[in-house]
C-alpha cells in the first residue's frame, strides 16, 4: 500500500468523494466534525489569520523604529504592540501552527489510521484554541496587556494594565495543546497499520511525537506559573513578589521551564516537515534515519534541561548557569545532527528546485547560523553581553521565522495538493520564497549587529548610533512582508483556480500520498499494508536497461 | 585583527581588559559559526547543481551512513561547543569573584533612573564614576520592578533585583563615558532609563569625591539636608504631605528633585515648564489645581499621560494643602542629579 | 449478549476494542502526567521558600493539628481502597457491587473535605491567611508566615478541587456501573476514574509530611 | 461464546482483571500504607533534628506512593508505554525542584529574599540608607 509513481495521465479532475464534500460541506458539518482533516484545516486557517495579525504588529514595530525617537506612536502603544505581537505570534501561531494544523492532517494519514485516537478531545482542543484566543486578544485589546510575553514578575503583578485575562486565554489555550499533543502520542501508539514498526515510522511522525511530549509534560507548569501570577496580580498572594518575601526569580525558572522547551515545540515540527521535503524533492532515502528519527526525542528530554541559560544575569546561582550552560551545549548536538544527515541526503540525489524545496534551503541556512547563534548565546560570558539585546531578537527569530516559518511554508506549498487537491503558481512560489529568504536576512542580520552594539530589546526609542542598522533592518521587514503578501495571494486564488494535481504531484514515497488527494472521510479505502518505509526511493524508480548496475546499498 | 574584528561586528569599545578577554572569544565562535555556516551551505549548494534532477526518470542509489559518519557529525560539533564553554565558563565565574580589595558603589534602579551612592558618599543620579585601573564592585537593586544594569563597553550586565542585591565588578582601564542601559523591560520609561559611565584617573577621581562631599557638608550647615521644607503654615504643610501619601501622589512624584513618573514637586512652584504642543506654562496654584483635576490638559513635554483624575477623590481642603506642600518644596539649590566633573571626550563611535 | 455490548463499545477509528481500551489507559496516564506536573510547580515553590524561611516553616506546620492531616491520609487511602475493590468487582461484571464501593468512596471523600472545612474556618479565624491576608501573630514577623499559608491554600486547595472533581466523576460512573453499563469486558472507564482517584491520594500521600510534618 | 472477533485483546484484559482478583493484594497494600502513614506520624512527633524529620518523612511518603502507583495503579501488571509516562513526570519534577532549590542554595546569599536567614549578610556591608530593603509598592 506504499505509493506509487504517478502515471502520465494523472486524472485532471478532484475525485468525486473527499473529506471537503463528505458528509457535507454545510457550517454545522464542519463546526461538529470529528474529523482529523477538518480539524487540521480548521487550524490551519485561524493559524494563519493569527499569524498575518501578528505580522502586521511586527511591521508597526518595524515602523516604530524607524527614527530614534517616537515615529508613529508613544511608548504606551508601542509596548502594547510587542506585547501583542509576542503573544499572538507564539501562543496563537508558532506553538499551534504545524502540530495542530499540519500534525492533525497529517499524522493518521502517515500512519494509515482512519483518525486520531480521541476525535472528539481533538475538535474540544480547536475550541479550547478559539476560547483561550478569544479571551486572550480580548485582554491584550482591551486591558491593554503591556507586559510584553514573558509576563516577568514583578512588573506582570503591579502594571496597571489588566494582565489577567491574557494570562487566562494562555492558560486555555495551554490545555489545547496538552489535549493535542495527548492524542498524537496515543495515535501512535496504538494506531498504526500493520506493517509500520516504529523504525519505519515516516520521520514527520517521530518529530511531531516528540513535540507532544513536549506539550505534554512542559505545558502544566506554564499553566500553574501563568495562574500564580493571576493570582498575585489579583489578590497579592505574594508567591513572587518580592516585597512580601517572595522570588521572583522563581517565576523566570517556571517561566523557562516552559518555554525553553516550548522553543522546540516551534521548531520540532518545522523539521519534521523537512525531513519529509528533502526526500521528496531529491527523491533519495534519508541519509541516517535513525540519527535524524531518535535526534527528535533527543531534543525533547534534553531541552529540558537547559532552561536556566535564560537566567545568566538574573542573579541565578554559578552552580546552576554552569548545569545549565554545559547541558546547553548538548542540546545543539541533536540539531547538528540533523542538519548533517539533512545535507547528507542530498547526495547523489535528484534534486528538483521546486517551492518547497526552496524554503528547505532557505530553512537549512536560517536553522545553521540561528543554532550556532543559539549556542554562541549559552556561553556563558558571551551571554552577559547579548542577554536581552537585538542579538537575542535576531536569534530568536532566526529559529522561529527563519526556521519554523520556511517549515510551514514548505509544509504548505508541499501539502497544498493533499489538502485541496490543487497545485499553487510554481512560478509565482520561487520569486515569493526569494523574497522571503531576502527579506528576512536583511531584517535580521542587521539585528545581530544591533545586538553587538548594545543595543537592548524592547526599546521604544535609542541612542543615534543605533540608527542605520534599525533603517536596514525595517526596509527588510517590509521585503519579508511583501513576500508573505504574494505567498497569502496566489495560495488562496489556487484554491479557487489552481490546476489539479492528481493524487501524488511530487511522485513522493510518503505514506499520506497513498491515498487520492484530497483525501475521503474515512482517509483510506481499506486498511493499509505497509511493506517498505516512507523514505525509500530506490526501487520506485521506472527501471530502465541503460542504466548502470545499482549501487551496493552502503556507500 | 583585534579592532579590525570589533568594527566589522559592530562591537563597542572594550574598556576592560574583561571586555577584551570577552571579544577574544566572541571572534573565535562567530568565526566557527560562518565557517561552519558556509560551510554547510557551499556543501548544499554544491549538490544541487551537481545532483539536480535531469529526468523524471532519475534513479538514486540508497546511500546509508556508517557509524563513523554519524560519529563526526556528534564529535566534532560536540567537541566545539564544549571548547566554546570551557572558555566561556570562567569567564563569567571571575565576573561573580570581585577582588577583595574592590571599591563598593551601591546601584539603585528605579523607574526610570539609576541612583548610584558611594559608600560615605557622593550620591549621583544617572551617572556613574569611577576611578580608572581599580576594581569597582557594583551592589545592585532595584526599588520597584527588575531592572537590569548594563555597559556594553564593558561586556557586563546584572539584573537589578528589587528588594535584594546582586553583584557584579570590573576594572576599567579606558578613561572615558560609556552608555549604561537598562536591559530589563521595565515599562514605558524603559528606553529612556539611560545613563553614563565616567572613567577618570584616580588622581581626578579622588578630587571629584573630595569636592563632591565638601558639597554635601556645606548644605548641611545651610540648614540641614538637601531638601527643607520651609516652615510656616506648618499644619497646612504637614496635612498636605499626609494627603499626598495617602493619594499614592509620591509614588510618581518625588521630593527630591529626581525624575520619576511624573515631575518632581521640588521647586515645582511658579516653575516655567514646557508643554506637549510647545506652549509654556507657569505652575502656579491654579496650574498646580487644575493638574489634579484634569491631568491630561497640560502634559509637560517629555512625560506620559498616565496620572488619573482627582476629581471628586479630594475635598477642596485637602487639593488645597497638597498645594501649599508643593509650594513648601523649595531648596536653595537642588543639589542632585549629576554634577559636573572633569569632562573626557568620549572616544569616537563609528557612524 | 456481552460480546454484541462490547462491539458496540468499539469506536470506528479503531481495529479492535483492545487497541482502544489500551489507547483509552494511556491517554490517561499522559493526562496524569501532566496533573503531576501541575502540581510539581507547586511543590517547587514549596521546595524553594522551604528552604529560605525553614524555621518559620518548621514552627507553621507544627501549628496546623497533625491529626487532621493525619486522619484525612487514612480516610483517603481507605477511600483508594474502596475504588480499587470496585475496580475489582467491575472487572468481574458486578456493577451492583462497584456502584456500592464507589458510594463508600464517595462519602470517606465527603469526610476529607468536612475535616479540611473544620481546618480552614480555623485558620480564617486565626487570620492564617495567605500573603497580604496574613495577620496571624504566633510565627513572628518575616515573610515566612504568609508565603507559608500562601502555599498551603494553593496546594490543599488545588487538591481539593481535584478531590471534588474524582468524586463527581466517581459519582457518574459508579451510577453508571449500578446500572450495568459495563461488563466484565469492557469496563475501562471504571479503570479510568479510579486512575484519577488514585492519583488524588498519591499527591495528597506527600502534601500531608510537606505540610504537616515538616 | 462462539465468534469471539478479539481473541488476543481479550486475552490480555482478560489476564487482569476476569480470570482472578486482587483483593487479598488490595488489602496487603492497604495494611501497609495505613502502617506507614502511622510511622510517619510517629517519627514526626518525636522531631528528629537538623533535616532528618523531611528525609524520613519523604522517604516513607515516596514508599507510600510507589505503593499506590504499582498496586491500586496497577502499573505492577500494565504496559511499557504507561509506565514510561508516569516514570518520565517524576524525572521532571524532581528536575525542576532539584534545580530550583539548587538555584537559591548556591546563589550570591544577598540576592536571596532579604527577610530570609539564607541572606546572609556579608561583613562590613552598609548599604545606603535608600537600600534594596525599602520598596515601592
Amino acid at each position: 500500500m506504499n505509493p506509487s509513481p504517478a502515471s502520465s495521465d494523472a486524472p485532471a479532475v478532484l475525485p468525486a468523494r473527499t473529506y471537503l464534500n463528505a458528509p457535507d460541506t454545510g457550517l454545522m458539518s464542519w463546526a461538529n466534525t470529528r474529523d482529523h482533516k477538518r480539524v487540521g484545516v480548521m487550524f490551519l486557517v485561524s493559524t494563519t489569520i493569527a499569524f498575518f495579525l501578528g505580522g502586521v504588529f511586527a511591521l508597526l514595530i518595524r515602523l516604530e523604529l524607524l527614527t530614534p525617537g517616537p515615529t508613529i506612536m508613544d511608548a504606551m502603544t508601542y509596548n502594547r504592540l510587542f506585547t501583542l505581537h509576542g503573544v499572538v505570534m507564539i501562543f496563537l501561531f508558532m506553538i499551534p501552527a504545524i502540530p495542530s494544523g499540519f500534525g492533525n492532517f497529517l499524522l493518521p494519514l502517515m500512519i494509515g489510521a482512519k483518525d486520531v485516537a480521541f476525535p472528539k478531545l481533538n475538535l474540544l482542543s480547536f475550541y479550547l484554541y478559539l476560547a483561550g484566543a478569544a479571551v486572550a486578544i480580548y485582554g491584550l485589546i482591551y486591558g491593554g496587556t503591556d507586559t510584553g510575553w514573558t509576563f516577568y514578575t514583578p512588573y506582570s503583578t503591579t502594571t496597571a494594565t489588566k494582565v489577567v485575562p491574557v494570562l487566562l486565554g494562555a492558560f486555555i489555550i495551554g490545555f489545547s495543546s496538552i489535549l493535542t499533543g495527548l492524542n498524537f502520542i496515543v495515535t501512535t501508539h496504538t494506531m498504526r497499520a500493520p506493517g509500520l514498526g516504529w523504525n519505519r515510522l515516516p520521520l514527520f511522525v517521530w518529530a511531531i511525537y516528540a513535540t507532544s511530549i513536549i506539550q505534554i509534560l512542559a505545558t502544566p507548569v506554564l499553566g500553574m506559573s501563568l495562574l500564580l501570577v493571576a493570582v498575585e496580580n489579583a489578590f497579592g498572594w505574594g508567591i513572587f513578589d518580592p516585597a512580601r518575601g517572595g522570588d521572583p526569580v522563581l517565576f523566570q525558572h517556571f517561566f523557562w521551564f516552559y518555554s525553553h522547551p516550548a522553543v522546540y515545540i516551534m521548531i520540532l515540527p518545522a523539521m519534521a516537515v523537512i525531513s519529509e521535503v528533502v526526500c521528496a524533492f531529491s527523491r533519495k532515502n534519508i541519509f541516517g534515519y535513525k540519527a535524524v528519527a531518535y535526534s527528535s526525542l533527543g531534543i525533547a528530554f534534553v531541552g529540558f534541561f537547559t532552561w536556566g541559560h535564560h537566567l545568566f544575569v538574573s542573579g541565578q546561582s554559578v552552580v546552576d548557569a554552569g548545569i545549565f550552560g554545559v547541558l546547553s551545549m548538548f542540546v545543539g548536538i541533536f540539531t547538528a545532527i540533523k542538519v548533517f544527515n539533512w545535507t547528507a541526503t542530498l547526495y547523489r540525489g535528484s534534486i528538483a528546485f521546486k517551492t518547497p524545496f526552496a524554503y528547505f534551503v532557505g530553512f537549512l541556512f536560517f536553522l545553521v547560523f540561528g543554532g550556532m547563534t543559539g549556542v554562541a548565546l549559552a556561553t556563558l560570558s558571551l551571554d552577559v553581553h547579548w542577554h536581552d539585546t537585538y542579538f537575542v531578537v535576531a536569534h530568536f527569530h532566526f529559529i522561529m521565522v527563519g526556521a519554523t516559518v520556511m517549515g510551514f511554508l514548505a509544509a504548505l506549498h508541499y501539502w497544498l495538493p493533499k489538502i485541496s487537491g490543487r497545485m499553487y503558481p510554481e512560478g509565482w512560489g520561487l520569486v515569493a520564497a526569494v523574497m522571503v529568504v531576502l527579506g528576512f536576512n536583511f531584517t535580521f542580520i542587521p539585528q545581530f549587529l544591533l545586538g553587538n552594539e548594545g543595543m537592548p530589546r524592547r526599546y521604544f526609542s535609542y541612542p543615534e548610533h543605533f540608527w542605520a542598522l534599525n533603517v536596514a533592518s525595517t526596509a527588510g521587514a517590509s521585503v519579508l512582508g511583501f513576500g508573505l503578501l504574494i505567498v497569502l495571494v496566489y495560495t488562496l486564488a489556487s484554491l479557487r483556480w489552481g490546476p489539479v494535481a492528481g493524487p501524488n504531484p511530487w511522485n513522493s514515497r510518503g505514506f499520506e500520498w497513498a491515498t487520492p488527494s484530497p483525501p475521503p472521510p474515512e482517509n483510506f479505502d481499506a486498511t493499509p499494508v505497509y511493506t517498505s518505509g516512507p523514505h525509500e526511493y530506490d526501487e520506485q524508480a521506472v527501471p530502465q536497461p541503460q542504466l548502470p548496475e545499482p549501487e551496493p546499498r552502503h556507500v | 585583527m583585534n579592532e579590525l574584528m570589533r568594527r566589522m561586528l559592530w562591537l563597542p569599545e572594550q574598556a576592560s581588559e574583561y571586555a577584551r578577554r570577552v571579544d577574544g572569544l566572541h571572534f573565535f565562535v562567530i568565526s566557527t559559526t560562518m565557517i561552519a555556516a558556509f560551510g554547510v551551505f557551499a556543501t548544499a549548494i554544491w549538490f544541487f547543481v551537481r545532483y539536480r534532477r535531469r529526468s523524471d526518470s532519475d534513479v538514486t542509489p540508497v546511500v546509508h551512513p556508517r557509524a563513523i559518519h554519524e560519529a563526526l557529525f556528534i564529535g566534532v560539533p560536540l567537541a566545539l561547543f564544549l571548547l566554546w564553554f570551557a572558555i566561556g565558563f570562567p569567564q563569567y565565574v571571575s565576573l561573580t569573584l570581585p577582588p577583595p580589595d574592590a571599591q563598593d558603589v551601591f546601584v539603585q534602579g528605579k523607574k526610570w533612573m539609576w541612583k548610584f551612592a558611594y559608600a560615605g558618599g557622593p550620591n549621583s543620579v544617572d551617572t556613574l564614576r569611577v576611578p580608572a585601573d581599580r576594581p569597582v564592585r557594583l551592589l545592585i537593586t532595584s526599588r520597584d520592578v527588575i531592572h537590569s544594569f548594563y555597559v556594553p563597553a564593558l561586556r557586563i550586565k546584572m539584573d537589578a533585583l528589587p528588594g535584594r542585591y546582586t553583584q557584579t565588578w570590573f576594572t576599567a582601564d579606558r578613561p572615558g563615558r560609556y552608555e549604561i542601559f537598562c536591559a530589563e523591560y521595565c515599562g514605558l520609561g524603559h528606553s529612556s532609563m539611560l545613563g553614563e559611565l565616567v572613567v577618570m584617573p584616580q588622581a581626578e577621581f579622588d578630587d571629584w569625591v573630595a569636592e563632591q562631599r565638601r558639597n554635601v557638608l556645606a548644605a548641611a550647615q545651610d540648614g540641614g539636608a538637601a531638601v527643607q521644607p520651609v516652615l510656616g503654615r506648618a499644619g497646612v504643610v504637614d496635612e498636605g504631605r499626609r494627603v499626598a501619601a495617602e493619594q499614592g501622589c509620591l509614588k510618581c512624584h518625588s521630593v527630591d528633585g529626581s525624575r520619576h513618573l511624573g515631575p518632581t514637586w521640588t521647586d515645582l512652584y511658579l516653575r516655567q515648564s514646557k508643554l506637549k504642543g510647545g506652549k509654556t506654562v507657569v505652575a502656579d496654584e491654579g496650574y498646580l489645581t487644575k493638574s489634579m483635576m484634569d491631568p491630561a490638559a497640560d502634559i509637560v513635554d517629555g512625560y506620559q499621560n498616565v496620572m488619573p483624575t482627582y476629581q471628586g477623590r479630594m475635598s477642596p481642603p485637602e487639593v488645597a494643602a497638597i498645594v501649599e506642600y508643593i509650594k513648601s518644596l523649595r531648596t536653595p539649590a537642588v543639589r542632585s542629579g549629576p554634577t559636573e566633573g572633569p569632562v573626557y571626550e568620549s572616544i569616537p563611535r563609528k557612524q | 449478549m456481552s460480546e454484541t455490548t462490547a462491539l458496540n463499545r468499539l469506536a470506528h477509528h479503531f481495529e479492535s476494542l483492545d487497541k482502544q481500551q489500551q489507547a483509552a489507559r494511556l491517554g490517561m496516564w499522559l493526562f496524569l502526567a501532566t496533573e503531576v506536573l501541575l502540581f510539581a510547580a507547586l511543590f517547587a515553590g514549596y521546595g524553594v521558600y522551604r528552604y529560605l524561611y525553614s524555621d518559620t516553616f518548621v514552627r507553621a506546620s507544627r501549628d496546623l493539628h497533625t491529626w487532621i492531616g493525619g486522619v484525612n491520609t487514612v480516610v483517603l487511602i481507605t477511600s483508594s481502597f474502596t475504588v480499587a475493590w470496585g475496580l475489582d468487582f467491575a472487572a468481574r461484571g458486578r456493577g451492583d457491587r462497584t456502584r456500592l464501593l464507589f458510594g463508600a468512596s464517595i462519602a470517606l471523600a465527603l469526610v476529607f473535605l468536612a475535616l479540611k472545612y473544620v481546618e480552614y474556618s480555623e485558620h480564617f479565624h486565626e487570620g492564617q491567611l495567605p500573603g497580604r491576608y496574613f495577620t496571624y501573630e504566633g510565627l513572628g514577623p518575616g515573610p515566612g508566615g504568609p508565603i507559608f499559608y500562601a502555599l498551603y491554600y494553593l496546594i490543599t486547595g488545588l487538591h481539593g478541587i481535584h478531590v471534588v472533581i474524582g468524586m463527581t466523576v466517581l459519582a457518574v460512573i459508579g451510577f453508571r456501573a449500578g446500572q450495568g453499563a459495563y461488563t466484565a469486558e469492557y469496563h475501562v472507564p471504571v479503570e479510568l476514574a479510579g486512575l484519577y482517584w488514585h492519583l488524588v491520594d498519591l499527591i495528597w500521600i506527600f502534601v500531608f509530611p510537606l505540610i504537616y510534618l515538616a | 461464546m462462539a465468534g469471539h472477533p478479539q481473541d488476543a485483546g481479550h486475552a490480555h484484559a482478560g489476564r487482569e482483571h476476569v480470570h482472578h482478583s486482587h483483593f487479598g493484594r488490595y488489602v496487603a497494600v492497604l495494611i501497609a500504607l495505613l502502617v506507614l502513614t502511622a510511622i510517619t506520624y510517629v517519627a514526626a512527633k518525636v522531631h528528629l533534628p537538623g533535616g532528618w524529620a523531611v528525609v524520613v518523612a519523604l522517604t516513607i511518603a515516596i514508599a507510600k506512593g510507589t505503593l499506590v502507583a504499582l498496586f491500586f495503579m496497577h502499573l505492577w501488571d500494565q504496559r511499557g508505554p504507561n509506565r514510561l509516562v508516569f516514570v518520565t513526570s517524576l524525572v521532571f519534577v524532581a528536575l525542576l525542584i532539584g534545580l530550583t532549590v539548587a538555584d537559591n542554595a548556591t546563589r550570591f546569599p544577598l540576592a536571596n529574599p532579604p527577610g530570609s536567614p539564607r541572606a546572609v549578610k556579608p561583613p562590613g556591608f552598609a548599604p545606603p540608607p535608600e537600600g534594596g530593603d525599602r520598596l515601592v509598592r
